[in-house]
């Protein structure tokens, strides 16, 4: 009862939740440990036909960073509800779907099926992904385009909406006010750093898609520098991500504003570094002194914060 | 599935090319499957099983960048974390038929654990081990001692000079197992030995099948190599 | 002369350029190595006054990343002039000053000032450091501002005006343009990413200034793929930097679309990073087969590109 | 200036606390001057020198964070990556006067060095040296051979109950050295004792002056800890 957190629409046990896109439907990670233990599960993102995304290389190794442009490879949303969610309805953990679309009407279609599921939890709207040719980021770098798209995905969908930010933008704030007055429920951030690798050998750029997103250890400075200033501007919660892997990156989201936290690339590193987390928490709590996780939320800009 | 495995010998074997042992007792590995190996960087680096003795691993690795060159700086004693066997191997119930394996270059490590593994069952087999040159020859004593071995080399410095096709041509068999680099993979998926099995090598993120990075097209749709290969056959994907 | 560099107002006899900031005025360095064997030196950012900078901690480490908030401290364009210059002037090698200001009319003192000194044969101008309350990232986020700075510095300034850009922006590509169509001779890119770093036994920011630039390899693969989107987009040229600390960082930078390398965090690590950068580069441009360094200038996007 | 050296040992000596020697040839290294560490961490670690004995470095570490466990899991042969020794360090030349010695937790390495120093040149030296409890003294004995100690600890397990200030107000002497935490500095400073020098910790970048990362703030603008310090008269800093 320490590490609970409420959020619209998710009762999170802990506020350990693997990121969308690097955890796929569950069903590999459900073979290493028991998907009950976690706070909830962004799933990989969902379009409305199935994709093949990218070409290979999809994926390049940067210092204590990765660069992928797998772009959003799915199976399409109905494929989705039908194949996936059954399976992960079986455990006792928030599922959280990720929407995307090339279209706002994409956009809408999807998240009104899937969130018309029993299983689904939340809808997160990834209007930041890098990686594909059109949709994605460009509705993720506009406030205007931003909290449109906001407005209509919150009028189709009958679950809470998380926004899901780009750090690619000069102001991280306007976003989030944007979509926060368009109506979002929540936020998660931040998606991947654009970013690109070249082959020394070649000269040419290593991912096949030539840019790719930046994640892991590498950018967490900047995605905590972010919910710093996000939380200080809106009143929505923010879920947060960007380079966890240990206990106390979590820690560090949750002084910055954050009231829950993502875990993406880490899980590659580590399968089981989510569940290693959340073994960690409590003994890790008792150290600082910390009675009950949300207790230090915002503690980084302010000296108390009520739970959210 | 995840563990610290103890290093119990690191040395090289050719050009550029190393051989590690280390113990990982009370796992069962099938030939052509894969570790997932940590090293500093952040990405895992992929390696076949070249050999299994005991409760002894065998990886034989080409030092091409960071994570292998910091490999083959590990010392005896050293833990490595790593994460396997993971994928699909090669198919061993291939009684009473004739195997060729063809491997290239750093592809040639899997095929000595899965010919041995089909010498045991006595189970026939060829092996037509490709590499640029004679310095980057090894295992050839070793896979001479389970069955005929021709070794081709692109320079002609040792064995048959040029590519592995050469030989592959005038090879009567049932079965092809194969590894090494795309350009040889493709060729060979085109010969015409009734069936043909292939193991294919991708960039990888997770290694267990959950982050779509290792992706290969296929007939229908897209297999993933980590977890639905690396071996294949060659009908089942598009190189 | 296979590693020789022509600019505008430079002639570097290699492209290795210490950045500013992570050189202080050179004196240091010359104790340990011959400055003169380097292509050219960016000096530490020169205001009008004398500034402390910012209270410390001023630096705290991210993964292969570091964060500084040293918020200009100099001793004052005329201090510059009179006691830092002379000894620079000593050396073979090509000095670029670092021009930054509160002002508009600081910048343009500044420039018109510390340009008209002759061992100064460039200037930088720093239009994107994220450590100082006024001035510095405000012209480095808007491209009107930055324009109309670049405009009225290009005006003061008796030598070449490089325009240093800021990577915490939506459209890197925006600001290039708008700097050259007012007169930009060429870019340096990239400044520092603006990120945080909590302490997890206070909860509180650990430096002083609670936010500052992020820089080191880190920060690499964004910057080169800035450089690749820049060096398509415009004619004038571009002096890399963001986590080179090898001379394949070096050929990645130049693949991608640079003249010059400038090195700044590695400095730190290693203070002969960029002789020994300088000594390997012939033996590694023989083993891939490359006869002048700028023959592989932009191979990225093009097959083939003449030198700058 | 920037060398290899080679561990020669690494032992734990209190709580959290290791001693590391290497041996590094040929080079001059007066006390209270500091090595800059290179870790997988991207910045350098500052230690201050704690003893010298021929060619070999000792230096006395606190395990805090990532650098300095990685430096407490090296082993005896590994070699280190150091630059130094960096900046000023005490003023020895104090004959025929008193000086007492002030250190705190992991202030107090660098004082050991400069007492055998002091000692060998014949100058009389006291010393007062606190802790937070009994596990976390170290060096006593070494300490004691040299001259009066005293030590402190915040608990009252080990010693004299309290800190170090106490001792002080009833010692005389002429010159103060004293290095530990900012809040022990700032007291020290304060003393009535004519001539004090203190060694300042902050965090750096370079380490050699070129960065300014390490600013301290003086009477006439301000100064840089690592090539300035770090050892300063404590009239020519602002704590
Ligand atoms: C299933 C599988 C089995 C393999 N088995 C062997 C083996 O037995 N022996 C052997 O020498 N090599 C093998 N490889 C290739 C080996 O994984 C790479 O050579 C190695 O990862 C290179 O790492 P590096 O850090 O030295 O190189 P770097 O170029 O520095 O690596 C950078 C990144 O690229 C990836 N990468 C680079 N080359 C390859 C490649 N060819 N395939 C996949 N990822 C790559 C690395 O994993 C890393 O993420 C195998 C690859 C796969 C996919
Ligand atoms: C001149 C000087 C001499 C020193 N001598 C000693 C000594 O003899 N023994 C000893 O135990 N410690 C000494 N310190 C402190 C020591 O440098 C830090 O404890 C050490 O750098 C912590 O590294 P870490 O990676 O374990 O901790 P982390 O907290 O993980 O380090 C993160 C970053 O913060 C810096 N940092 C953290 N704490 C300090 C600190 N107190 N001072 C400066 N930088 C810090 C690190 O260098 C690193 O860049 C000295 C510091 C200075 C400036
Ligand atoms: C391989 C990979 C695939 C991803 N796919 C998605 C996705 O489908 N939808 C999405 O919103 N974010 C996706 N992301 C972004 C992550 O959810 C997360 O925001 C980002 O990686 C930062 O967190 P991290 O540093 O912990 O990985 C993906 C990231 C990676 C590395
Ligand atoms: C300690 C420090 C001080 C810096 N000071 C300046 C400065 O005064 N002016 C400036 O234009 N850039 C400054 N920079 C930015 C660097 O010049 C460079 O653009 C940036 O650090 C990215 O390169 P790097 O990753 O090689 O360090 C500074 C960077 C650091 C780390
Ligand atoms: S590497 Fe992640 S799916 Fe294959
Ligand atoms: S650490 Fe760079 S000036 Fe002191």
């Amino acid at each position: 009862m320490r590490l609970n957190v409420e959020l619209p629409g998710l009762h999170l046990k802990n506020p350990i939740i693997p990121a969308s896109g690097c955890f796929g439907f569950g069903e590999e990670f459900a073979k290493l440990y028991d998907l009950s233990i976690l706070g909830g599960i962004m799933i990989k993102a969902a379009t409305e036909e199935s994709r093949f995304g990218n070409p290979t290389p999809r994926v390049a190794e940067t210092a204590q960073g990765m660069l992928n442009a797998i772009g959003l490879q799915n199976p399409g949303v109905d494929a989705i509800i039908e194949e996936k969610l059954p399976f992960l309805s079986t455990f006792d953990t928030e599922i959280i779907a990720n929407v995307a679309g090339s279209t706002p009407g994409e956009y809408v279609e999807v998240a009104r099926r899937i969130s018309a599921d029993p299983t689904i939890k939340a809808v997160e709207l990834n209007i930041s992904c890098p990686n594909v040719k059109c949709g994605g980021m460009q509705f993720g770098t506009d406030p205007v385009m931003a909290a449109e798209l906001t407005r209509l995905v919150k009028a189709a969908s009958s679950k809470p909406v998380y926004v899901k930010l780009s750090p690619n933008v000069t102001s991280i704030t306007d976003m989030a006010r944007a979509v926060e007055a368009a109506g979002a429920d929540g936020l998660t951030m931040i998606n991947t750093l654009v970013g690109m690798r070249i082959d020394i050998e070649t000269g040419r750029p290593i991912l096949a898609n030539r840019i790719g997103g930046l994640s892991g250890p590498a950018i967490k400075p900047v995605a905590v520098r972010m919910v710093y200033e996000v939380a200080q501007a809106v009143n929505i919660p923010i879920i947060a991500m960007g380079g966890v892997r240990t206990v106390d990156d979590v820690l560090e989201f949750i002084y910055a504003g954050a009231s829950a936290v993502a875990v993406g690339t880490a899980n590659f590193e580590n399968p089981y570094v989510c569940q290693e987390i959340i073994d960690a928490l409590p003994a890790r709590l008792d150290a600082l002194g910390i009675e009950h996780i949300l207790d230090v939320r915002g503690k980084a800009y302010a000296q108390l914060v009520s739970r959210p | 599935m995840k563990c610290d495995v103890t290093i119990v010998s690191n040395r090289q074997i050719a050009r550029a090319t190393m051989e590690m042992k280390v113990r990982c007792p009370g796992v069962e590995i099938a030939p052509g499957t894969f570790f997932h190996i940590k090293t500093s960087g952040l990405l895992r680096r992929p390696l076949s099983v070249a050999n299994v003795e005991g409760d002894e691993i065998t990886f034989i690795y080409k030092v091409i960048g960071e994570g292998t060159s910091e490999l083959a700086a590990k010392r005896v004693g050293d833990t490595l974390d790593v994460l396997g066997p993971l994928g699909n191997g090669f198919p061993l119930a291939q009684h009473g038929k004739r195997v060729v394996l063809v491997g290239g270059g750093i592809g040639v490590p899997p095929l000595y654990y899965v010919r041995r593994r089909l010498h045991e069952m006595g189970i026939e087999t060829i092996a037509i081990l490709g590499f640029d040159s004679q310095e980057s020859v090894f295992y050839e004593d070793a896979f001479r001692e389970l069955g005929e071995t021709i070794i081709t080399t692109v320079d002609g410095s040792h064995g048959e000079p040029g590519f592995v096709t050469r030989p592959l041509a005038r090879v009567e068999a049932d079965v092809l197992f194969s590894c090494g680099p795309e350009a040889m993979l493709k060729a060979v998926a085109a010969s015409p030995i009734p069936e043909r099995f292939i193991s294919i090598e991708n960039r990888m993120g997770c290694g267990i099948g959950a982050c779509f990075a290792c992706v290969c097209q296929a007939p229908e749709g897209y297999v993933k190599v980590c977890s639905d290969g690396p071996v294949f056959n060659a009908e089942e994907v598009l190189l």
